[in-house]
């Protein structure tokens, strides 16, 4: 009839023989199946190909390959004017355009040393946390249908829709908004839009209740999600892992209280972290501190935090202009700087260097999910094959900043 | 669709089918003993005549396919080959109206042991692949069995009175079976019982050793 | 062999055939005439299909006993010898329409119209001809229980998901979507994969579809409603559930692809190991009953509401929710689908599949979901008796009218039907609830919780049943089963309460329908 | 901790090790020699003062003015003995190894924070810098069978990969590199 799947896919991937060679010494031992969760996978989040070495239901490792979206964005960076290179942050996360946005300008502006009138800042903040609600809801959404659980989906994205209209309103766009550019905001907000924007939140605080009953709270939910893939505060700071990793494992780190930019620190708002069963607000057993269950449920308890901010920020929206006068070819001194934002998947990250002309000589951006994902091959051992999604979903990776 | 198949498969399924065709109408002409062709079509009537055709298609399937258990190359080829035969066997069953048995056998043969033996050819994820060679000596020999045994079975069919039993179709079969099992054969009954017990702790033994 | 070469040959461009053309002529034909009809008054043809078809099964009985009265009882009478069988021309099988005409008019039929009925009743003495009929209609209605399941499913989806579901094909609430895909499947190019063992991937579907409508045979619709009415019905059709499984392990084992080998795998263990606990759970009514052919089952709970079997002895009562949770398993159905799960194995053991082979699939799952519908309604709830007791019907004379009354109010096909769909509706609304369970907690569930559960309520209604005897438990359990019925109700108008306030408030717990986006609202 | 006493601390502890050091500016950092590094690295995570246990980004830059190739490496404290107290202060501090650029080798500290491997991984990728006793160095984003490490100013770019012709209108972009 045909050869073993196995030999056939050796053959036709002469790489993937030496990932596993180099890796463990080891020959291929023939009784297991070399499994591609390929590029192309439903529960993989965009273009992630994890080979998977199985015993029949049990994998032995995992190991991921990435690059499949890589469009070296860093050298364009390096021939594109700062104003310029906004439109390519936002492709980078396309999840959240305005961080990512918010990331660069901000590295800019302090490599610059140009000043963001107060409007600007507010506005940033409000639409920052906006993009990290509308972030959440898609992990949250895409989390429950890799568990089978598929109406969380809908009630998620009828909520972003939503929030996508806001950003619409706002700056035009609803995926990639290139709004937050280098000194501030492209344009001031409509007018109506505040009124809008306080209805939506006023409409959207009772639907988390929703989700935590539909789905959170979910029995079967909490036996797919709980005690699996559990990470060790050690292993979160060793491996990179930032953001709601960081914060399930029970650690209560935020950058944006650490080193506040953009005016955090004049609001007041809490820092959500993974607690053990039976804490209030907590299901009674089945969970511990750092497994996948706390990872989706800090994802949760941010989305009620952000409406506080996006509240107290439009209470207080100051007037006057929402942008620095001079944007384009903006000198940027002979130095280098590296600043982090708190991205909804975690520390976003530019290194940006100038050398006196307002072309940047060098831009690396550091992707949370690049660090986020590569616990993969330490967590997924010895796993379930069920639990793949179940660990991944709950990393929540986006491709396109793991590749940039 | 491209049967690739040992050179001598063919000679050899034409050979039985021939065999075959020939014993049948022997075997039911004969059955009435010294029955002349009139009395053959009588000995037909009690059932209608689509039962007697239904009961030659049924029976010339099961054996085609019994064939081609022995004969197909791949393991889940024979498997299904398998699941026709039983299941037509079920079928007979229920053309001589013992629908219980045939539910039975549907849900213990086919539903039970083919799912399991399929299971087994799947957990050995080399062997399903692999090809069973019939080398042309052992089919030889195969064939020199197969004749000597289908020329004995034919002598004792032919020397055999069958008495014609009349069909009783109604009847609940279930209940007599029932009372039967639970009084003449209460001691092979709870043989049976305690050995199925048995093997149900060995294999839960078996399955907890490999798990270590 | 560098990363872009595609291994793909080059296949020439389908151009459809004669055959597919004329389905879609027909196709196109048939919705013109109906999509005025029905897009204008959508619940009166449904009804009207409903009640036409009882009506047209009823109707197709009443012929026979007036064949079976007139022409075989009278000829008996009459001893005119049945002609034996020659193989001349058909005229001459059976009573020949010529001496079939007298008996007609004998039974008070015009001679005119007897001289015409004479031909057409003429095949209807063959019992093969009957059964034929009777096949044709049980397997129209095999094919229309899954369509309509499969268009129901996308309403209720619709609607838990707070948005409305298909809309568009056929006017009124998108009637014809299922005509629609299946027609789509039909024509949509079904490739074999190169590598797959190409004989048994086309065989595969077929294993899967033959038992689910082999099913439909022994199902007991009505009282006389039944294809063959055989004294193991239960039995039968729990083995047509079990060889389902060889269907799916074929298919997923035949299409070379390793999900499909993993889906394959998961299915055969777990519709293995929950057809005990299903067949356990499904000994308990039996105990009770003492029969193991659904008809009997069916007429002992024609006394009403508390005569049902669920609420016959607590232990039943268990064992019908323990029912329920298992046929969920054994049909692959909400939290228990791992076989075909899209998160983790792509499309589980269908993976390869695609147009009409993945269609049959998909017809067979559904098919399979009735009918465990079914099995749960005549086993638990009455089958085809109604909640009133049928002995109130007998109160009513015996006119005509008290006949089509008792056979719609009282019991009867429609009471059949409704509750079987009520356990569709059940499947439907866990699948899109809850979300899916991994397949060591599936095997978990199955070995060390339900098997011990069902044989220890197997255990308790023997002992309930022993216990009848004595007049004194007798009363006691008349009692506890008015009890176990009270609680049934409570569940019952419980549902239909909050479905209610859901209706009602549904504007404040829904939030905008995305009717309120549409562009124009 | 201020920039200045780490760079105080630094050249006590390690002397020559430490070549340069500059606190002003909007990246103190000091620049290590490169055999010397994977030591300083974990003297950097060690140290009950320092205790930089967070490695936040490698980034990697090509120096072509003086022909050298260098890698930033960006640290950050996270304190794990807070307990669930809300972390506030933190410090940071950032360390610069240069290499020459025809024969880029910098010893690896995948050893020391594991979540390098996959940036110096990048680095090799797309910087051309091979890390020694790394456990699994080979490409991460390009294809394997790439030619060439496209972030180095000198890169030219490939007019065809696999029979997929790049883009012709090469002259138009004038690539300011």
């Amino acid at each position: 009839m045909n050869k073993a799947m196995g030999e056939t896919i050796l053959e036709s991937q002469p790489d993937l023989l030496i990932d596993i060679d180099r890796r463990e010494q080891g020959d291929l031992d023939t009784e297991e199946m070399l499994v591609n969760m390929g590029p192309q996978h439903p529960s993989t989040h965009g273009v992630l190909r994890i080979v998977l070495r199985t015993d029949g239901e049990m994998i032995q490792e995992a190991i991921p390959h990435i690059g499949y979206l890589h469009r070296c964005a860093e050298k364009i960076g390096e021939n594109l004017q700062p104003y310029q290179f906004i439109p390519y942050t936002d492709r980078m996360d396309y999840l959240a355009g305005m961080n990512n946005n918010q990331a660069y300008a901000v590295a800019v502006e302090k490599l610059a040393g140009m000043e963001v009138p107060p409007r600007g800042q507010a506005i940033r903040v409000i639409m920052a946390e906006l993009n990290r609600i509308a972030s959440h809801l898609v992990s949250l959404g895409c989390y429950g249908m890799d568990m089978g659980a598929f109406t969380p989906f809908l009630y998620c994205f009828r909520e972003r829709e939503m929030i996508l209209d806001l950003f619409e309103a706002a700056c035009g766009a609803r995926l990639t908004y290139s709004y937050l550019t280098i000194g501030g905001v492209f344009q001031d907000l409509p007018e109506g839009w505040v009124e809008q924007c306080r209805e939506f939140l006023d409409y959207f605080e009772p639907k988390i209740d929703d989700y935590n009953n539909l789905l959170s709270f979910n029995h079967i939910f909490i036996k797919r999600t709980g005690r699996i893939g559990t990470i060790s505060p050690e292993d979160v700071v060793r491996w990179g892992l930032t953001g709601p990793l960081i914060r399930a494992s029970g650690i209560r780190w935020d950058l944006r209280k650490v080193t506040p930019y953009d005016g955090y620190e004049q609001y007041d708002f809490e820092i959500p972290i993974g607690e053990p069963a039976g804490s209030d607000g907590f299901p009674a057993a089945g969970i511990e501190v750092g497994d996948s269950w706390n990872r989706y449920f800090v994802r949760v308890l941010e989305m009620e935090q952000s409406v506080r901010i996006i509240r107290q920020a439009l209470d207080r929206l100051p007037e006057g202009d929402f942008r620095a006068k001079k944007v384009t070819n903006v000198k940027l001194p002979d130095d280098e700087v590296y600043v982090e934002i708190e991205n909804p998947r975690g520390q976003l990250g530019f290194y940006v260097r100038g050398d006196g002309s307002a072309i940047p000589y060098r831009v690396k951006s550091r992707g949370p999910s690049f660090c986020n994902l590569s616990i993969t091959t330490h967590v997924c051992r010895n796993c379930l094959l069920a639990d793949i999604p179940a660990i991944i979903g709950s990393i929540d990776v986006v491709m396109g900043e793991v590749d940039r | 669709m491209v049967l690739r198949l040992h050179k001598l498969t063919i000679p050899s399924l034409v050979a039985v089918a021939g065999l075959l065709l020939t014993a049948a109408p022997a075997l039911a002409l004969s059955a009435g003993g010294e029955a002349s062709p009139t009395e053959a079509t009588k000995v037909a009537a009690p059932g209608s005549l689509f039962d007697a055709i239904m009961f030659y298609v049924v029976a010339l399937v099961t054996v085609v396919s019994a064939l081609g258990v022995c004969i197909s190359k791949n393991v889940v080829r024979m498997a299904v080959w398998l699941f026709c035969t039983l299941g037509c066997v079920g079928l007979l069953y229920f053309l001589l109206a013992a629908t219980f048995v045939g539910a039975i056998q549907f849900i213990v043969y086919v539903g039970g042991t083919l799912v399991l033996l399929i299971f087994g050819v799947m957990l050995t994820s080399k062997s399903p692949w692999a090809r069973y060679e019939t080398h042309p000596v052992e089919l030889s020999a195969a064939l020199v069995v197969c004749v000597g045994l289908f020329s004995t079975l034919c002598l004792v069919f032919s020397s055999m009175r069958w008495p014609v039993v009349q069909w009783e179709t109604e009847g609940t079969a279930v209940r007599d079976i029932g009372v039967a099992l639970l009084t003449r054969y209460l001691v092979p009954f709870e043989a049976a019982a305690v050995l199925l017990f048995i093997v149900m702790v060995g294999a839960a033994h078996l399955a907890r050793q490999e798990k270590k | 062999m560098s990363q872009f070469s595609v291994p793909w040959k080059p296949r020439s461009e389908v151009r459809y055939g004669f055959l597919s053309r004329v389905i879609i002529a027909i196709a196109a034909a048939i919705y013109a005439i109906f999509k005025p009809v029905v897009s204008r008054f959508p619940g009166l043809v449904a009804w009207a299909v409903l009640i036409l078809s009882c009506l047209l099964v009823w109707a197709h009985a009443v012929i026979f006993d007036y064949v079976d009265e007139t022409i075989l009882r009278a000829a008996a009478d009459q001893d005119i010898t049945r002609p034996v069988i020659q193989f001349g021309s058909p005229s001459t099988w059976g009573y020949a329409p010529s001496t079939i005409e007298p008996l007609l008019a004998g039974a008070g039929m015009g001679s005119g119209f007897a001289s015409l009925c004479k031909y057409a009743l003429w095949p209807l003495q063959f019992i093969i001809v009957r059964d034929l009929i009777i096949l044709a209609a049980l397997f129209a209605l095999f094919g229309l229980v899954p369509a309509y399941a499969i268009w129901w499913e996308r309403k209720v989806a619709g609607r838990i998901q707070s948005r409305t579901g298909p809309m568009r094909v056929g006017g009124w609430h998108g009637w014809a979507q299922s005509l629609a895909d299946g027609l789509k499947l039909v024509l949509k190019e079904d490739l074999v994969p190169d590598e797959a063992d190409k004989p048994l991937f086309r065989v595969a579907p077929y294993l899967a579809l033959i038992p689910a409508a082999l099913a439909f045979v022994a199902l007991p619709f009505g009282v006389g409603w039944v294809f063959r009415e055989l004294d193991v019905a239960l039995v039968f059709i729990l083995a047509m559930l079990g060889i389902e499984v060889v269907g799916v392990i074929v298919g997923g084992w035949a299409s070379n692809n390793k999900w499909s080998v993993y889906g394959a795998m998961r299915e055969a263990c777990q519709m293995v190991a929950y057809e005990i606990p299903m067949g356990m759970a499904l000994l308990v009514p039996i105990v009770c009953a003492g029969t193991l052919s659904l008809r009997e089952i069916g007429e002992m709970q024609s006394g009403g509401w508390f005569s049902w079997l669920a609420f016959s002895n607590p232990f039943a009562f268990i064992a019908f929710v323990s029912y329920v949770i298992a046929s969920l398993a054994s049909v692959k159905r909400a939290p228990f689908d791992l076989p075909e799960s899209e998160s983790e194995l792509v499309a589980g053991f269908h993976t390869e599949y695609s147009g009409y082979r993945w269609g049959i699939f998909f017809l067979a799952e559904y098919a399979a979901m009735f009918v465990v519908g079914a099995l749960a309604s005549v086993l638990f709830l009455g089958g085809w008796n109604s909640p009133l007791p049928s002995s109130w019907a007998a109160s009513w004379g015996d006119g005509w009218i008290a006949r089509i009354a008792e056979g719609i109010l009282f019991g009867g096909p429609l009471w059949f039907i409704a509750k079987a769909f009520g356990f569709v509706y059940l499947q439907m609304w866990l699948r899109w609830t809850l979300p899916r369970i991994r397949i060591d907690q599936v095997l978990y569930a199955c070995v060390q919780v339900l098997l011990p559960l069902t044989m220890l309520l197997l255990i308790g209604t023997a002992l309930w049943v022993w216990a009848l005897e004595s007049s004194g438990f007798a009363v006691f359990s008349s009692i506890v089963s008015v009890i176990l019925g009270l609680i049934g109700l409570v569940f019952a108008f419980g549902f239909l309460g909050i479905a209610g306030y859901g209706f009602y408030n549904q504007r404040r717990l829904v939030g905008r329908l995305n009717t309120d986006l549409l562009s124009g609202s | 901790m201020v920039p200045e006493e780490i760079c105080l601390i630094l050249e006590k502890q390690f002397g020559d090790a430490v070549q340069s050091t500059k606190v002003e500016g909007g990246h103190p950092h000091a620049v290590v020699a490169a055999d010397r590094w994977p030591e300083v690295a974990l003297f950097l995570r060690d140290d009950p003062r320092l205790r930089f246990n967070l490695l936040n980004c490698i980034s990697s830059l090509d120096l072509l003015a003086d022909n050298k190739l260098a890698c930033v490496y960006d640290l950050s404290s996270l304190p794990l003995d807070r307990g669930t107290a809300l972390i506030i202060e933190t410090h940071l501090f950032a360390v610069r190894v240069v290499t020459d650029r025809d024969e880029p080798t910098i010893p690896s500290v995948a050893r020391v924070w594991p979540t390098a491997e996959w940036h110096e991984r990048e680095a090799y990728d797309l910087m051309g810098i091979r890390f020694e006793n790394h456990p699994d160095l080979r490409r991460i984003l390009c294809p394997d069978d790439w030619v060439g490490h496209p972030l180095r100013k000198d890169y030219e770019f490939p007019l065809e990969y696999h029979g997929i012709p790049a883009t012709t209108e090469y002259e138009l972009t004038n690539p300011r590199h």
